[in-house]
């Protein structure tokens, strides 16, 4: 795999994400999938669209794998999908890899909460009854390098 | 100066397609923008609530200058 | 998939284990593969044979899958390998499917917890040095169902 | 009566083999195979250190009376 961060319009490849970060020196690989609901707050979501702003979010994700990677002893790759997605497709996929589970789901978990407060991504929800909405989300801040 | 504000997320469907031209002071900072951009919004200008102004780089606070190159007005975020 | 929760002498693989797991209704995968590290307490690894009580360790992985799926809205899957594993291989594949991601990182935690706290499982690792040795664990005690 | 009791991971390595057959009491506890267990493992009986007797069902607690079946001598465990 060529990165380790960045947004595609192409299905998330989650056995990638997890072989680039494998090392003989990892006891634990953790990851997480996210995947588009077929319900949701009630509604019965046909599809879900990502808008993206991809150079900034490319660069959010870099960060945010950097920042995790300082933080634990982890090898990280994370990528976001973009694009249409139908129900059970994968929107976001992230991988970390580290000597101990403790610090893997640590940084898995890490890079997850600071997509969702930070990298520039927006749903809209596509409803089975013909409508769609743009959901709410976190508002973004400069933040100091 | 005419400056090109790209949109997205909620603002694409404010009616004024994927970007927005609007007219702003040399070195007008954000604050100043999105003062602009407000009324460039008209009926629609509570969808800028919550919304920042960005580079391809980062996110600009209020007081910054628009540096060159391309500018994005982003509604809050919601991936994952 | 025919069993979600089993030992086997069989190279573990976690995308199918993923798949199993997954639903229109969870927005959310959380999985944690165990592996072989090269280095352990300052020991070269070139391998770890891992030993079994196969029945009850089966039945163990019955009992914890079944509490996590009681105590999360979770769908969970996992596997336990046997045998000489070397540096990399799997040793353990766990993925939890949920609606929401705290769930699904709670459920895949939990799981990899209990089966080092009460699944009847011995590593004896092998050093390139050329000797070997059985690691200290958990003691076990009787459960309640 | 005899017990064939089987042995894991490091009570594999106490030159005992697989398992070991031993001389129970009618209806002998847990407890009182654990007992004979250390006279059979002789020089080797800190191994037992820790150890608990299962059924391919359950360990056994201490007073628990052997159920029939297949017995086994577990060390404690380090699997994941």
């Amino acid at each position: 795999m060529r990165r380790l961060s960045f947004v595609t319009a192409a299905r998330l490849d989650h056995a990638a994400l997890c072989r680039a970060v494998s090392s003989p020196n990892h006891g634990a690989l953790a990851s997480f999938v996210g995947t588009v609901r077929a319900v949701h707050a009630g509604r019965r979501v046909k599809a879900v669209s990502y808008d993206c702003f991809v150079p900034l979010a490319e660069k959010e994700l870099a960060r945010i794998k950097a920042a995790a990677e300082r933080r634990w002893p982890a090898r990280v790759a994370v990528a976001h999908r973009t694009g249409r997605l139908k129900v059970g497709e994968a929107s976001v996929a992230i991988a970390a890899g580290c000597g101990h589970r403790a610090e893997a789901f640590a940084a898995c978990r890490f890079v997850i909460e600071e997509i969702k407060r930070r990298v520039p991504v927006w749903k809209k929800e596509h409803y089975v009854s013909g409508d769609g909405r743009w959901l709410a989300g976190c508002a973004l801040h400069r933040r100091r390098a | 100066m005419k400056r090109k504000i790209e949109l997205y997320g909620r603002l694409r469907d404010a009616g004024l397609g994927s970007s927005v031209s609007v007219d702003l002071p040399e070195n007008a900072t954000a604050r100043q923008a999105l003062a602009v951009l407000k009324s460039a919004f008209g009926a629609k200008a509570s969808l800028l609530q919550g919304c920042a102004l960005a580079t391809d780089e980062a996110v600009l606070a209020s007081g910054d200058a628009l540096p060159a190159g391309r500018l994005a007005l982003l509604p809050p975020v919601c991936g994952g």
